[in-house]
């Protein structure tokens, strides 16, 4: 046995423990932690797979943002556990769930154990042409080349996931920004840390971006990271919320998959049809294409935490778009 | 056994884990979690596999990884949304059950905001 | 879908209009959330019928060339890129989808209008965006030619549909919500997890590569037991049918038609997909039955608690998982024997194949119309008690008119489409000698007839006392409604011809040895 | 001087593990977060041996991203946990 | 590099690496044994961050470039800064709780 495989043993084990206390810890602000430290150790996980894009995604994401989200819903639904806690279910269902659980980890455990060999891949299939498109790092021709078109759904999942959270504010706030729950405090650490690490972190997202044509990295993280930088200013009340209902802001949620999709439909005229991008300028393309998505995607995650709107529009006649009417509120 | 075999066990291990927490629990909350699980297992099974393809000078076929980079984000947009829809329950109703009375549909079914 | 060598890694000449199809959409959702306010509704409304005519384009393009239209993204061919397909039963679909998504649009114009040089509001916005998106994430599921779009494409229907249930804010519809995001996120992670262990096993996504390369090895099954059960799930067939009638029934008249229409459909195609185009190597005789079995429990089960309803939103809400039932016939009775060599199963299996699509597309049309006829009743009447509805087939003749031809497909009635699409199925049972199917349907058509007589009987009866409108019922709106009504009985006379496009892209059985 | 890294990562990496046994049992929810804490200066350093041990330089910047990030659970856990505001209208909390 | 640089650096990185791992061994040793969070937690980011610190010092000379390098210095500056912050944040909560479950 290698030090090598001693280690991932250790980390597999540890990322188990986490994931059986997340499912067994009797308080739910327990099991959050625990998934939050989860997703740390899945990090870690990641780089040994030599996954480091993987990596970074999750560690952007996986354990910062929804780590954020989730924390913050296990504290206000304390009140509520003890009720649901009288809802679980009999021990014939849980018995039933459990093998069936079992079932299929073992299922999946032998095609883990006795996978195909030769083991299938599209490596040298995606090697092969990413000389043609100039792009250093492969995870990234995938995701904006190869199959371009998950990627500009997907964004229209994230999109559609803001609509439905803003979906569920009174129609009075329509319009409005989300007010955090609580008054936000002028001094303590965390105000000074909101006001140190923003700049910071601008960098380092800009850095992710910039370096994930050539190296790990890209819009996805890069935006993660400039949105948890902005949502740490919002918790901490240094920047207010944005009112949903202001056009720079409707501009800047779709200005990514807009300027994707223009350049794929401006492959059709130039290159080889739908999201192909004429061989010279396919690296620019693509970085520019990752500039717009960053911002947007920093964006809607930034919207994503805050949460649906909890105020009335304040210019009710200025601005662009007058939102809501007020006969419903207060 | 390979750290890759490992960690495809790991994830097998997960899935049955995130399954059994999805069914069993019953708040919300907790069944967003098992989900998120789940999530990392497929995930964790998925990058098993890339490990396995790695050819071409790459350390990993490329091709799950960024499916796995798209999964993650949608998983996460389900998250968000997810629990903007238990903290929306938990303020009008103040509990977050599932369990509640088939609705009324009460008047004026139509389509009022 | 044929044999990877019938079809060239190139796209085919109608092929850009599948991106058509999936882009306009997409344009439409970022315009009208850039743009809000009105501006929502009128892309939507121009959008509608313009998805239509592309739909109507694809269609005449399949028919024209008999054969599968090809799209390959950015000219990468698949297993490394992704490629849009079209076979005649994707066009049907996006024709079907373009037909009842124009209904909708139309009917709920006055509902969700905004007012002119008012500002935007929360329910329009939400609602015509989510309507642009849900046909943009169908269109894609109609054409996705590989496994993992697809999964995006589900994702993108999930999360177009979750916001619809709670549109009015009341307590029951967030749960009714919230209990149908669960449902479908469980059931989205299975397949992904499927289409994981696909790629593990055969290295590409593709669904005519991975029909070549699928043997009958465990890990196929395993696959595709996940797939399924997965896909059960967001399609609510019995008994993961629970998220389904509070959902269908919570959402405003218009959101629930297009649930109950369509969005329940994008899960069951991929089904189809699955079993027929991804793995038709696969013996599923075990599986077809068990399929079957549950559509069958979901028949009776479905019906007896429509009938035990007291409010007409969720009597159509368990109609709509007793239709589902049917859907799944199609797996006992157009099993392999598609690809069977003797020509005379071929046959019949052709005729349990065209039955099931055409229920899928009757039911649709039919129980779209029955939705928007039940908001319009409920916004007349000002309640939606089956109890109230005496003596209102007087007072809104259209409206009640309708709902009974949305109600005759349901039964089986003929000439409705849904009568032909059981009938087929019917003879299907009988000629593969699986009669207990037939008795299902035979009774699911009698109860039907009973859910649904349960409404017209006192609604064409004599009221004693006059019945009081609580509010004036458009025209305009019955208009639209009884028009897609009409369509649903139209179904029933389209020639036999036009049953040919389903089998566009079907294997024959020259093509297909055993495996 | 590779397997040397590895073994000072896992070692590093046990510690956090044995103190996550600790905490996550609480009692208290400020000895809960201090998981996140644990993982934000252990995890990363593993995470560095690691990178280094193998060459994989890039995992640098997952280190880089985690530091940026350690904050946030706690962060978020102080904001759900503090008095909430009275009134939810009104406050002028300007951009 | 010479080879004596090489060495040299080899060297550094062993025993600062080594002793990094002996912080986090006390740091978790404190956290074990100290009775209340206040002073667990201080045990804990007190000897963690210099743990960190000096595991980022033994691996500066592997460092492949002054990018990476300064990376290094960087995760750990970050570190510090955010470890102050968090000490500091859940002090206060766990004051405010007044340490009770």
């Amino acid at each position: 046995m290698t030090v090598g495989f001693a280690f991932d043993a250790g980390l597999a084990v540890l990322v188990l423990g986490v994931a059986v206390w997340t499912i067994a810890a009797r308080a739910a602000f327990a099991a959050v932690v625990g998934f939050v430290t989860f997703g740390l150790l899945l990090a870690l996980v990641w780089v040994r797979l030599a996954a480091v894009d993987v990596a970074l995604t999750e560690a952007a994401i996986g354990s910062g943002v929804t780590g954020a989200v989730l924390i913050g819903a296990a504290a206000r639904l304390r009140p509520t556990e003890a009720a649901s806690a009288a809802e679980r279910p009999g021990a014939a269902m849980r018995l039933a769930a459990g093998a069936l659980s079992v079932l299929v980890a073992l299922a999946l455990a032998a095609l883990v154990l006795f996978p195909p060999d030769p083991a299938p891949t599209l490596a040298p299939q995606a090697a092969l042409h990413l000389a043609a498109l100039d792009v250093g790092n492969p995870v990234t021709a995938v995701l904006l080349a190869y199959r371009a078109v998950d990627t500009l759904l997907e964004k229209v999942v994230l999109l559609l996931a803001l609509l439905g959270v803003w979906s569920l504010a009174p129609d009075r706030f329509w319009g409005g920004a989300a007010v955090p729950a609580v008054r936000p405090d002028s001094g303590g650490a965390l105000v000074f840390l909101a006001r140190v690490l923003p700049p910071v972190g601008i960098v380092v997202g800009v850095y992710i971006l910039w370096v994930g044509a050539i190296a790990p990295g890209g819009a996805f993280q890069g935006g993660a990271i400039l949105a948890a930088m902005w949502i740490l200013s919002m918790m901490t009340g240094l920047t207010g919320a944005p009112e949903i209902g202001r056009l720079p802001l409707r501009l800047l949620l779709v200005a990514g998959p807009a300027a994707f999709l223009l350049v794929g439909l401006a492959g059709f005229a130039v290159a080889d049809g739908f999201l192909s991008y004429p061989a010279a300028i396919a690296k620019s393309l693509i970085i520019a294409i990752e500039a717009a998505l960053t911002l947007s995607i920093a964006v809607i995650l930034g919207l994503l935490v805050a949460g649906p709107p909890s105020r009335e529009p304040r210019h009710r006649d200025a601005g662009h778009r007058p939102a809501g009417h007020g006969e419903a509120g207060r | 056994m390979t750290a890759t075999t490992l960690f495809g066990l790991c994830g097998a291990a997960l899935v049955g884990l995130g399954l059994f927490g999805v069914v069993v629990h019953p708040q919300p909350l907790r069944k967003i979690l098992a989900f998120n699980l789940l999530g990392g297992g497929v995930f964790l099974l998925f990058g098993a596999i890339a490990r396995r393809g790695a050819a071409a000078g790459m350390g990993a076929d490329p091709v799950p990884q960024a499916m796995v980079i798209t999964g993650i984000v949608v998983a996460f947009s389900a998250t968000a949304l997810a629990v903007a829809l238990v903290l929306r329950l938990f303020e009008a109703t103040g509990g977050a059950s599932l369990n509640s009375d088939p609705p009324r549909t009460e008047p004026a079914a139509g389509p009022d905001g | 879908m044929p044999h990877p060598d019938a079809i060239s890694a190139a796209s085919t000449s109608g092929g850009a209009l599948l991106v058509v199809a999936i882009v306009l959409p997409i344009v439409g959702v970022l315009l009208a959330l850039a743009l809000g306010g009105r501006h929502a509704e009128r892309v939507a409304l121009a959008l509608m019928p313009t998805l239509l005519a592309v739909a109507a384009a694809i269609a005449l393009c399949v028919w024209r060339t008999g054969e599968i239209a090809q799209y390959v993204v950015g000219g990468w061919a698949p297993p490394l890129g992704v490629a849009f397909r079209a076979d005649g039963l994707s066009a049907a679909m996006a024709l079907t989808t373009g037909v009842v998504a124009t209904a909708i649009a139309l009917f709920a114009r006055p509902a969700f209008a905004t007012a002119p040089g008012g500002g935007e509001t929360r329910g329009p916005l939400v609602f015509w965006t989510l309507l642009i998106a849900i046909c943009g994430a169908l269109n894609a599921i109609w054409f996705g030619g590989d496994l993992f779009t697809l999964y995006v494409a589900l994702e993108l229907l999930t999360f177009g549909a979750v916001p619809l249930v709670c549109l009015d804010g009341r307590p029951e519809t967030i749960a009714a919500a919230l209990r149908y995001l669960l449902f479908a996120l469980f059931g989205s992670v299975l397949y992904l997890l499927g289409t994981v262990v696909l790629y593990g096993a055969y290295g590409t996504l593709d669904i005519v590569l991975l029909a070549d390369r699928v043997r009958a090895v465990p890990i196929s099954w395993i696959a595709a037991a996940l797939m399924t059960a997965g896909l059960l799930a967001k399609t609510a067939l019995f008994p993961l049918h629970l998220w389904l009638p509070p959902a269908h029934a919570g959402a405003p008249a218009a959101g629930s038609a297009l649930l109950s229409a369509l969005v329940v459909k994008g899960s069951f195609f991929l089904v189809v997909r699955l079993w027929f185009d991804v793995m038709p190597g696969l013996p599923d005789q075990a599986a077809a039955q068990i399929l079957g079995a549950l559509g069958a429990s979901a028949i009776i089960f479905g019906s007896v608690l429509a009938l035990r309803q007291a409010r007409l939103k969720l009597l159509i809400a368990y109609s709509t998982v007793a239709q589902i039932g049917y859907l799944f016939f199609l797996f006992p009775l157009a099993p392999k024997s598609f690809v069977a060599a003797s020509g005379a199963a071929l046959a019949w299996s052709g005729v349990a194949w065209t039955g099931g699509i055409l229920q899928m597309i009757s039911h649709a049309v039919a129980k779209a119309a029955m939705f928007m006829a039940a908001g319009l009743l409920g916004e007349a009447l000002g309640h939606d008690r089956i109890a109230g509805f005496g003596g209102v087939g007087r007072v809104l003749p259209m409206t009640v008119a309708a709902f009974a031809l949305g109600g005759m497909s349901l039964m089986g009635l003929p000439p409705s489409g849904g009568f032909v699409a059981k009938w087929l199925l019917l003879t299907a049972a009988v000629a593969e000698g699986q009669w207990w199917w037939a008795v299902v349907i035979l009774i699911g058509g009698l109860l039907a007839a009973g859910y649904v007589f349960r409404v017209l009987g006192p609604a064409f009866a004599r009221s004693e006392a006059p019945i009081t409108l609580r509010a004036p019922v458009s025209r305009q709106r019955e208009a639209v409604v009884l028009a897609l009504a009409v369509c649903a009985l139209l179904l029933g006379f389209l020639p036999l011809k036009a049953s040919e496009l389903l089998e566009i892209g079907r294997p024959d059985t020259a093509e297909v040895a055993p495996r | 001087m590779a397997e040397f890294l590895l073994i000072a990562a896992g070692f590093v990496l046990a510690m956090v593990a044995l103190g996550l046994a600790r905490v996550l049992r609480g009692p208290t929810d400020a000895d809960r977060i201090m998981a996140a804490q644990l993982l934000g200066s252990g995890g990363i350093a593993a995470l560095l041996l690691l990178a280094s041990a193998t060459g994989v330089s890039s995992a640098i910047d997952v280190a880089l991203t985690l530091a940026l990030l350690a904050a946030f659970a706690a962060a978020a856990f102080v904001r759900a946990t503090a008095r909430p505001e009275s009134g939810d209208d009104g406050r002028a909390g300007g951009q | 590099m010479s080879a004596l640089g090489n060495f040299a650096g080899g060297f550094v990185t062993v025993v600062a690496v080594t002793a990094g791992a002996f912080f986090f061994l006390a740091g978790t040793a404190g956290l074990l044994r100290f009775p209340d969070p206040l002073t667990r937690l201080h045990a804990l980011t007190k000897a963690d961050n210099l743990g960190l610190g000096l595991i980022v010092l033994g691996l500066l000379p592997r460092a492949t470039g002054w990018l990476d390098g300064l990376k290094l210095i960087a995760v750990w500056l970050l570190a510090q800064l955010v470890g102050a912050t968090v000490t500091q944040i859940i002090a206060r909560v766990a004051r405010r709780d007044g340490g009770t479950a």
